[in-house]
This record gives structure tokens, C-alpha cells and sequence, in this order.
């Protein structure tokens, strides 16, 4: 298994959590829409476990599975589950990210409706002044494919459609940001914690935002995975219960993120 | 007679050393001047100086005067290259240029402006024929330079030389590699020139310099110490040393 | 004799040692070849080199916006930056003065190690936001990937070039001046034929780092897969389909292979435009 | 007269070029420090360069292992190419047979060309399992790094030194030659210290290649943040750290900052090396 | 009188264009050889065959025979390295390596193993003194052997082969850049060498071939047309080229 090489762990089953430490290096990296919540998660229990160090790196949901399985990491992050093809793996949901349709702080537009982000992807509408806005030209950001974020915005907003040739690949969240940031004519798809910065679009009337996510009004919601060897390590698994626990789950909420349905 | 060339108190420095010092010498129009001395003593420095092949040399400093008719040929408005055109150079060591035999000769008119095929054809042929080359290469004109025997490369440099027709001709042993019979040729070839042109030579043979020229400088190592009409000096010289020289008991 | 013995063990080491190198070499085209055919394969020839849809989900490759924008980049680049190269290289040799050349030289090399990511940030934090603002949006465009290649490549062709111009003898150049030619003439005419072979290994070198640059091309040229229709239209090239999509390949996948296949595609470019070089450098022999 | 035109034309075309160039490659330095000496001043010097924690999360970076990790790869990956490199220069210039060298020469011009990605890919998919099997997990580790490298820089130091090598006066190798010397001698002797300051300028290439690759490491090298204990350990380079994270840096953070401080110290290892190189070449000269 | 060395049928093509042609002539040991002939004609070229310098000419065939003692110079199994170090070679055009003089002249011992400073300082000047530049150069040892003048390079080119110490010594035209002085200094060295060594010299100094050589071979478009004791040949030559070209008639 992948966690033995690296962590190891004196912990003995039936004692409970006080007494256990875990020391080592838990490594992780994958999507980077798992990025931002996958470090706080490793900060709160690198405070509990002050002998253990997590380390992650970005580089797409692929490159998490990949690793993952070849062992140089001891967990994937990766937004999206693992395919059937990538046998031996499991994936562990985590948290649920809302992934926001974001626009130019500059851009008037004020909310959009799926069909007009459809349309927008697929090169039908190509000027902002058809959905209201000023007459300039629409600058596509997406994403490269195989990013767990792509996957989710194909599968809910574009279904079969495929996305128009002109539109910019993008290889992370934060590069998409980056652009929209300063592009004005610019419109894009990150995961809810990128929104700093640009303005997330309402989806049909209804805001993005944490809660609609959870209640599920706002219709691009999906879920962030830890992707593990079939029997991960003590300090990996403690990590992983960690996650998913109430006070993992507070984390999520806290930091833009949309909590697990327990 | 008038004087076309005179260097005035001419010193060069190659860094710290001292290759000419003080070097005062007025060449007469057509006329053939030959520059004597032992190996070593500054001739082919000095002969640099008058086409200023030595800006090139780096760590150089050159004091004194060069005089080309009215022009100074050290002062800043002056045009190397003007200079250049009017005072050809044959190099101490042949320096074909990379290329064919007949693109040697024709790259001086070439550059000059000339690209008549015949008119280059022309200057071509008389320019080898005049060096003594001719009968030698012109089955042959297309051959790289470089392939050509020591003595051969030496007369293309001559004739490249001559087909730009410069006023003054500047020779830095140009008959050194060659048999006695094309070093007499040479030597016509400089006496057709002199009625139209002005030769400075180098040369270590005494009966060439004996036969072929008008006048004689001696250099003993960087000074002039001699100069006169061949014929004097080589009958009577004034100092010692050249004295010594010519007779063959020097050194 | 010891004499002896040391000749021979260095003559067969050496030998062993090219022998070797050039094995894995050729191991490597193989590789490449090996791999990359397949995709020519399993998408058709003619739909692999002219198709104009690249898709993971449909599982169809068709490479050829990646291949026009490869081509642009790479000579818009090339036909800026090998001039100037040059130019700068003969002003270096043959014209500044020496302590310029002190000066200039270190710093050439320093930037020859400047990595090319660097170059792409700087591209993408400065060039971009600068294209989009006066030339309009999106910035990341062709104009950006081919300024950043620029000035990755001058560096190199500059340092390369610099050391044939100077090893030309000293003798061509007195040939030369002593015929009357000026500076100008004598750089044209003979020290850059001279110095021709090397100049051209240069150019090839720059072109390789144009052809092969990766990293810093995808961070600023927007890796859009339509055929760009002008200089501030985004586009995509082979290398950067290569860095975007390399991770998310599975191994023995008709996508894994299909990037091989724009391996393929850079080799060939490579080697057609060291054949146009060679070409062009024995034809300046003979004039 | 229109020649003398033409003449001042390209004079101060050249000057020109050369001049803007400069400027903008001056600009480009400025730029890496400007935002780099942030990193400096945000982290402190000393924190930045011997801090071992490198996070986001914390808003910490020391680059310790990531300098360890780019000396290690660049200097272990030197060592190797340069004299194989120069050896194989040396054969093909002086002992492989003419036709040997028509075709040898085209396959390294050709391997100039091999885009780093494709060495990225080959490492990936061949190299990286190999190790994986024969010397232990992760396969993914400094010598993979090191070895995709070598085969990257191989090829540009041949080419490069080859010219050099070719350019020598064929004047020294007789005199040597007549003196009784043999091959080796003439080579050793007379013609490597003739070429050195190309073959210097070679390597300089070859290290810039070596230290500035960023994708091909990064697909190798496994990334993790660890000082590595052995050669088969992962590792993480200044570069392959540039690659990672620059996609996730925001403008104005201090992690891009960090980011940019790793591009200076990159620039500081560049430097370091050429004055290196630069002192044995005068060395050289004197003996 | 032996013969030390000897061609038989010896022919050379550079590309398609014969140069020598069945050059059949041998050499006596401890006797001055001179050979003469027009520019172009392939002296050059022939000396070159006995040490193997025409090995790195590309396009090069050559047909016959040359020996060495009992050497077959051609054969596969010679070594051309240790004929080199018993046959050494002054070529037409001087050729210091790009360094000191002292290294120029150190380096054929060096090379031959010799690591002691004092043997090689001793070696250095003892040569340099035989090229007759010891005097000149004596206090810039350390200057580059590329600053020298023209002469000087041809003596100190001179001075390196010397330093090895061959058997043999082929001299291409080794005195065309010097004064009568260094000149009659050279000749002088040679006329000590010849109680130990065998020396062909190529000339194209009439009196110095008559006065410094014991025996003279004539070539002539490649072809050997005369050979013979010196005297002999100067005074009544067989062959009615070779008496033209003495007598100044030939071409
Ligand atoms: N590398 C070469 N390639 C082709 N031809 C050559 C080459 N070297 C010499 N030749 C030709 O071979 C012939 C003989 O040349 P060689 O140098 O032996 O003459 P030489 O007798 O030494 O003349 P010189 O007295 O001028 O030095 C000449 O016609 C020359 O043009
Ligand atoms: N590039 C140089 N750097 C330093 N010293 C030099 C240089 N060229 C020549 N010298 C020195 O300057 C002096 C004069 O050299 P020059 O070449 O003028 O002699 P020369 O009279 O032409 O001799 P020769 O008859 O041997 O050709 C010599 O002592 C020489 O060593
Ligand atoms: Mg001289
Ligand atoms: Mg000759």
C-alpha cells in the first residue's frame, strides 16, 4: 500500500483517539478545486497531530488518480470519482463544491440562464450585447479535459453538446480565475472557492452560494473525493475520518465549500 | 618627382613594445621604393600602417603622421576604405579568400560596384596574366583558392590586388614562394605598373631589391636608419650597419 | 608499452561512448515512433493530420489546428528572432568595443538559463493584460506565444553564433578590408559565409527551443483548438496539447498515442526545417 | 551616394536592434527581481533560502529543498552529458569516418528538435516504471530526472561543439601532427584547448537547457517536498515548483512572489556556473 | 653512402587532378638533398607524402611506394606517429600553435614524454639557437608564437622540429621569409645537422640550393625530370628543362 513507504504509525487498534500519534509525511495531490479545502483540512489536523506533515500538489484530478496509483502520493484529491479503469482505488466523497459561472467584475450582466451558458459554450451566442450585456465580443474560458470541474459542467450544463473550438483551455482553477480577473469580455466556470476577485453569476435566478448549493436550488453541485489505495494507512484513514467528521464538515462550510448531506 | 606617400615620425607600440620608432619616409610618385632589414625589424608593421590594416590588431598606438597626397590618413575624417581602394596591399603571408580563384580577383571590382560578367571576365584574366598566374589556373578559374600551391597563392594575392588598381601598391614579399623565373616575371609586371603607379615593396633579396627598384629604405629594428637611391646605396652606403647588411657580415 | 595502452582504452571509450549515445538515441526515435504511429492508426492518417476535432469524449483526434498554430508560432518567431540574433551577434563582434562585449556577453549567457516558465510568467502577468488592452481581448493569443519565444530564443542564437563569428580568422577579414571593402561589405560577403555553418547550427538550435517550448507557450497562448485567424486570436500548438493534456492520458489509450502522434508531427517539422537549413547552407558554398 | 546610405541604413538598424534588445532583455531581469526580492523581504532571506516548509495554507516559503533538489539534477545531469557530450563531438569531428558523420549530424540536429514534453513523456512512460521494477517505488525520483536530462542535453552540447571543434585551423592539427603527436595528443593537446571557449559556451547551453527545464522534470521527478536521501528518491526543483504551483499562484500573493524568488535564485545558480566556467576558460588560455 | 629514404612510382591525385607523377628518388643518409621546380609543380606534395601530412587531405589517392629504412611508409600496419617523430617537417607556411614560444618548441618533447623543466629549458634554447632566434626572442619566451613576424614564425617553426630531433628533416622552403643573414645562419645549422641527420630541403633559391645541398632533384609538373649530385646538375645539367630553368630561360 502506498501509506506504508511513507507514514508510519504506532497506533494500535481498540485505543482511542487521545492516546494515538501519528508521525510522517501524508502526501497529497490532485485537483485543484480540492486544493484550497484539502490544505485546511491538513493544517486543523496537522495542529492535532503536530509530529505529522501533509504536503499537497496541484495538477488536475487525473494527476491525483495517476499518482495515486502508482504510489507516490498517499492521496488523491480529485473532483470527480474514479473511473472503472482505475481499479484498485477507492474514492472517499469529502466535501461538495458549487461550481460558479463567473464573469468580469466590470461585466453589467447581471445572471444568465443555463441555456444562455449552453449556447455561450457552444459558440451560438458569441456577443455579450444577445444576453444583455455590452456589444464585446465573449472570450470562452474552459477547462482542459479530464478536469474534474470540466466533467461536471459538461455533464449538467452542455450534456452532448461539445463545447466550441474557440473557447481557451485552462489547466487550473486559479489560471481561469486569473484571466476573468483581468479580462473583461471574459466568461468562465471555476469551483465556488475561486470566486474572489470576479463575480459569480446567478444560475437561472438563483445566486451561488453555499446555501443553495446545500439545498440544492443552485444545479451545478458536485462532489470532491479523496482517492486512496483499497487499504490506506492508519494516519491516512484517521485523516480521511477526520474529513468527514463534524468537525471536518464545519471546515468545508466555513471556507466556501458545500458540506457533505449526512 | 613628387611625393604621394610620407609617413612623419611614425611610432607604433604593439602594448608595451615598441615596433616603430620614429619612422620618417616620403615615397616618390611612380616610383618603385624597397624596404629592407632583418627579420623582425618592422617592415610589414610599417607597410600596415599606410592602408591602416593595423586598426584591426587590438592593444595597438600608433604616433606620428601618414600622409597620402592631402589627406592624413590617421585623422578622424578619414575614410579607411577610401584609403584602402587607393593603397592596395599584398600580405606577407597569402590570404586567399575561401572561395572560388576567379571570386578572389573579381571580389575587389566586385565590391567596388562592377557586375558586368564581362567586364569582370576581363579584369580577371589581365589581373592573373599580369601576376604570372594565368596559363597556370585558367583551365581552372573555379577552384577554391585555398587548394593552390604556396607560390601559387601568393601570386592570386598579387593579382587581387592589382584588380583593383589602387595608386600605390604595397608588397610585402610577394616573390618569397617563387621560382626565379615568375619572380622575374613579377618584376616586369612592377616596372609596366610603375609608369602608371606607385610600388612599395619588402623584400629580403638584395639583388631584387637591386634590380627592381628606384629607391631603398633600411630598417634596423623599428628606426630608419638608411634611405636613398638604390643605386647609391647599394654602391655606397652612408652607415654601417646597412653596410654590414648588404655585404652579408651583419648580425 | 603504458603509452599505448592509454591511447587504446580512450580511443574504445570514446567509441563506446558515441556508440552507446547514439543507440539510445535512436532507441528514443523509436519510442517515439513506436508509439506515435499508432495514432496515425487508430485515427486515420489523412483524419489525424486534417481532422479539426481533438476530443477525449468522442475519442476522435484530428491535429490539424494544433499544427497551424505549431507553424505559426514557430516561424513567426524564427523570422523575427533570427535576424535580430544575428544582428546582434556581428554588432557584438564586429562593432562594439571590446569592454561592451565584456559587459554583454555575461549577460547573454545569463539569460540563456533563464528558464522558460519564467518567460511564460512574465508573459502572462505583463504581455497578456498588455495585448488585451490595446489590441483587444482575450490577449492570450498567437502575439503573445511568438513574443515570448522571441525572446527565449535570442539568447541562445546569440551565444552560438557570437562564437562562429569570432572564430572566423583574422586573415579573411584583412583579405577583405585590404580590397577595399567596408565593415558592412566584409561582414556580408565574408564573415558571415564563413561563419555560415555555425550560424545555421544556431538558428536550428532556436528553432528546437521555438518548436519544443512547451510550458511558457501554454501559459499565454490560450490553447484554444480553433485555427487562428489572426495574430491576437488564441491558438493551440502541438507542444502545448502535449503539456495540457499529458497528465489526464492513460497509458496505452488512443489519446496517449495521439499525442505521441504530435511527437511525430514536431519531429518532422524539425527535420524539415534543418533539411531547408542544410539546403540553404550548401547552396551559400558554392556563390 | 547611396551606398554610403545603405551603409548608415544598416549601421543603425543594427545598433538599433541590438540596443532595443538589450533593453528588453535588462527589462526582463529587472522584471524576475522586481517581483522576486518581494519573496526576499516577505519571508526573509533566510527563512526563504534555508526554510524547509514550503505551503500555501500557511503562507510560508523556504526553498531549501527545492534548491537541493535543482543542484542535485543539474549538476548530476552536467556531469554526465558534458563529457559524453564533447566525447561524442570529438569522434565525429576527428575520428568517425565522413560518411559516418552525414548521418550522425542530422539525427542530433534532429534530437535538438525533440520537443523537452516528448523526453517528459518518454521519462514518464518508460523510464519512470523501470526504476520503478528494478530499483525500488516510486520510480519516479532524482534519477529519472537526471537521466531524462542527460538525454535532453546531450544533443545540444554535441551540436554546439561539434562546429567549435570543426572550426579549428587545420594548420594546428598538422603542426601537432609533424611533431610526433598522436591523435589523442593533437586532440587533447592542441585541438579541445583551440575550441574551449566554444566548448564552454556549449555547456553553458547545455546547463541553461539542464537548470530552466521545467514540464519534463516536473512528469518525472515525483514532486514531493522532501530533501532526497538518495537517487532514487522523489525529489521537487525550483522549476518543476514553478510549474506546479504557478497555474494556482494569484497576482500580487506572496506566492507568487515566492515563485518569482525561485526564478532569481535559478538566475543566481546560472550566474554562478558561467563565472565558473568562464574562469577555467581563461585558466585555459595561460597553460 | 645509404639510402635512407626512397619513393618508388610514387603518384598522388588531389581529387581527379594527378600531382605527382611516378616520383621514383631516394635520399642518402647524411647528405642535403635540394628540390627545386616551379611553383605548382608538387614539391610540396611530395614532402608531405614521406611524414603522412597528406593523411588529412580529404580526396587524396596516392599509388606507389615510399620507405623509410625498411619501413613501407604506407604500409596498414606503420604507424604514422612514429614516423612522424623520426621524419619531422618545416612547412612552407610557418605554423606556431596558438601559444607560447616556449610551449611551441616544448611541445614536440612534452609530447614525447620529457617532464623535466630543466631538459626542456635546455632543449628550447638549444633549438632556438640553431633557427638562429634566440637572440630575438630570448626575453619574451612567454610571448605568443602568433605575435611573432613572418621570419620569426618561419624560425621558430623551425626551431620546434629541431626540438624532436628526427632522423630526418624535410624543410619547405624554410628560409623564404629570412635576410641573407639568418639566411647563411640557417644554412650554417643544416651543414651541423648533416654530420648527424638527412635533410631535403625545398628551395627555390638557386645559389642557396647550390651552395648548402649535395645532391638536386628537379620536378616539373609533377614529374621527376632531373636528379643528381649538385655540382653536377649546376654545372651541365642532362635535361633541357632543368638547364632553362637554371639559366632563367624556362616558361
Ligand atoms: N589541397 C589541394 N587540393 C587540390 N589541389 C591542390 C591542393 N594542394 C595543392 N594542389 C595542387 O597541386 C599542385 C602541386 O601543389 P604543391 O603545393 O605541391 O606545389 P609546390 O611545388 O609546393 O608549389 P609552390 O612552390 O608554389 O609551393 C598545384 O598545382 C596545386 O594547385
Ligand atoms: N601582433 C603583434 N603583437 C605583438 N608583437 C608583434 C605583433 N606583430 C609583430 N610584432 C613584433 O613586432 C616586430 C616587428 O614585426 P614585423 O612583422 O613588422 O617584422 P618584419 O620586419 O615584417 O619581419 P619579417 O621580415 O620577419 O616579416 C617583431 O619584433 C614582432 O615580434
Ligand atoms: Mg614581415
Ligand atoms: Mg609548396
Amino acid at each position: 500500500g502506498c501509506g506504508d513507504q511513507s507514514s508510519s504509525s504506532n497506533a494500535g487498534a481498540g485505543t482511542t483517539e487521545q492516546e494515538i500519534t501519528y508521525s510522517g509525511i501524508i502526501r497529497e495531490a490532485g485537483s485543484t478545486s480540492v486544493l484550497p479545502i484539502a490544505e485546511k483540512f491538513a493544517l486543523a489536523f496537522m495542529d492535532m497531530y503536530p509530529n505529522l506533515e501533509i504536503t499537497y500538489t496541484g495538477g488536475g484530478s487525473s494527476a491525483g488518480v495517476k499518482q495515486c496509483a502508482a504510489g507516490t502520493v498517499d492521496i488523491g484529491a480529485a473532483s470527480r470519482e474514479v473511473k472503472i479503469s482505475e481499479t484498485d482505488l477507492i474514492s472517499i466523497p469529502v466535501a461538495r463544491d458549487g461550481v460558479a459561472i463567473i464573469v468580469n467584475e466590470n461585466n453589467p450582466i447581471q445572471g444568465l440562464t443555463i441555456e444562455q451558458v449552453t449556447k455561450i459554450y457552444t459558440g451560438e451566442i458569441t456577443n455579450w450585447s444577445e444576453v444583455g450585456g455590452n456589444d464585446l465580443q465573449i472570450t470562452v474560458y474552459g477547462r482542459e479535459e479530464g478536469s474534474g470541474t470540466r466533467d461536471c459542467f459538461d455533464s449538467i450544463v452542455l450534456k452532448k453538446l461539445s463545447v466550441s473550438p474557440t473557447a481557451l483551455a485552462k489547466k487550473s482553477n486559479g489560471e481561469v480565475q486569473i484571466g476573468i480577473q483581468e479580462d473583461a469580455s471574459g466568461i468562465g466556470y471555476v469551483s465556488l472557492g475561486y470566486i474572489n476577485g470576479v463575480k459569480a453569476l446567478p444560475l437561472n435566478d438563483v445566486e451561488c452560494s453555499i446555501a443553495t448549493c446545500q439545498d440544492g436550488s443552485y444545479p451545478i453541485v458536485r462532489r470532491l473525493y479523496f482517492i486512496t489505495q483499497t487499504i490506506p494507512s492508519d494516519a491516512v484513514n484517521a485523516f480521511l475520518n477526520f474529513c468527514r467528521s463534524e468537525e471536518g464538515q464545519k471546515i468545508v462550510a466555513d471556507n466556501g465549500f458545500v458540506p457533505l448531506v449526512h | 618627382m613628387k611625393t604621394v606617400l610620407y609617413s612623419q615620425d611614425l611610432s607604433l607600440w604593439y602594448g608595451k613594445k615598441q615596433a616603430l620608432k620614429n619612422v620618417s619616409l616620403s615615397f616618390e610618385e611612380r616610383s618603385i621604393t624597397a624596404i629592407m632589414g632583418p627579420s623582425g625589424c618592422g617592415k610589414s608593421t610599417y607597410l600596415r600602417c599606410f592602408n591602416r590594416m593595423n586598426d584591426i590588431i587590438p592593444n595597438i598606438r600608433i604616433e606620428g603622421k601618414a600622409i597620402y597626397g592631402d589627406t592624413n590618413i590617421y585623422a578622424k575624417e578619414t575614410d579607411p576604405v577610401e584609403i584602402r581602394t587607393k593603397i592596395g596591399m599584398v600580405f606577407q603571408q597569402p590570404n586567399p579568400l575561401p572561395r572560388s580563384i576567379y571570386d578572389n580577383v573579381a571580389y575587389g571590382p566586385r565590391i567596388a560596384g562592377e557586375r558586368r560578367k564581362k567586364v569582370l571576365d576581363e579584369i580577371v584574366e589581365k589581373s592573373l596574366r599580369k601576376a604570372a598566374i594565368w596559363d597556370e589556373v585558367k583551365d581552372d578559374l573555379k577552384k577554391s583558392g585555398l587548394s593552390l600551391s604556396g607560390g601559387q597563392q601568393q601570386r592570386l594575392c598579387l593579382a587581387r590586388t592589382l584588380a583593383i588598381e589602387p595608386k600605390i601598391i604595397l608588397m610585402d614579399e610577394p616573390c618569397s614562394a617563387l621560382d626565379p623565373i615568375a619572380t622575374a616575371k613579377i618584376e616586369q609586371t612592377m616596372q609596366e605598373l610603375k609608369e602608371e603607379y606607385t610600388i612599395i615593396i619588402v623584400t629580403h633579396n638584395m639583388q631584387q631589391a637591386a634590380r627592381a627598384s628606384d629607391y631603398t629604405a633600411f630598417l634596423l629594428m623599428g628606426e630608419c636608419i638608411e634611405y636613398g637611391e638604390t643605386k647609391s646605396i647599394f654602391i655606397k652606403p652612408k652607415n654601417k650597419e646597412t653596410m654590414d647588411y648588404i655585404t652579408g657580415r651583419f648580425g | 608499452m603504458n603509452k599505448k595502452t592509454i591511447e587504446q582504452t580512450m580511443k574504445w571509450v570514446l567509441l563506446g561512448t558515441a556508440f552507446v549515445s547514439l543507440l539510445i538515441l535512436v532507441g528514443i526515435i523509436y519510442f517515439i515512433f513506436d508509439n506515435g504511429f499508432l495514432a496515425f492508426m487508430e485515427n486515420g492518417l489523412w483524419n489525424f493530420l486534417f481532422g479539426q476535432k481533438w476530443s477525449l469524449a468522442d475519442n476522435t483526434f484530428g491535429a490539424l489546428p494544433l499544427i497551424i498554430g505549431s507553424i505559426y508560432v514557430t516561424v513567426g518567431s524564427i523570422l523575427v528572432a533570427a535576424p535580430v540574433s544575428i544582428a546582434i551577434a556581428v554588432f557584438m563582434t564586429n562593432i562594439a568595443p571590446h569592454f561592451l562585449r565584456e559587459i554583454v556577453r555575461p549577460c547573454i549567457d545569463l539569460l540563456v538559463g533563464i528558464p522558460s516558465v519564467v518567460y511564460g510568467l512574465i508573459g502572462m502577468v505583463f504581455l497578456v493584460p498588455l495585448i488585451r488592452e490595446h489590441l483587444g481581448p482575450p490577449g492570450y493569443s498567437l502575439l503573445a506565444a511568438i513574443t515570448v519565444l522571441i525572446l527565449m530564443t535570442i539568447p541562445t542564437i546569440v551565444s552560438v553564433s557570437e562564437d562562429t563569428l569570432r572564430a572566423v580568422p583574422t586573415k579573411y577579414k584583412e583579405a577583405s578590408l585590404a580590397l577595399g571593402a567596408t565593415k558592412w561589405q566584409t561582414i556580408w560577403h565574408v564573415i558571415l559565409p564563413a561563419a555560415k555553418s555555425g550560424i545555421i547550427s544556431a538558428v536550428i538550435l532556436g528553432v528546437g527551443r521555438a518548436i519544443g517550448e512547451a510550458m511558457a507557450i501554454y501559459m499565454v497562448i490560450g490553447n484554444s483548438f480553433s485555427i487562428p485567424k489572426s495574430l491576437i486570436d488564441p491558438s493551440r500548438t502541438l507542444t502545448s496539447n502535449i503539456v495540457g493534456q499529458i497528465e489526464e492520458a492513460a497509458l496505452g489509450s488512443t489519446h496517449i498515442h495521439a499525442l505521441f502522434g504530435c511527437g511525430i508531427i514536431l519531429l518532422l517539422f524539425v527535420f524539415v526545417f534543418n533539411s531547408i537549413s542544410f539546403t540553404l547552407s550548401k547552396k551559400g558554398v558554392q556563390a
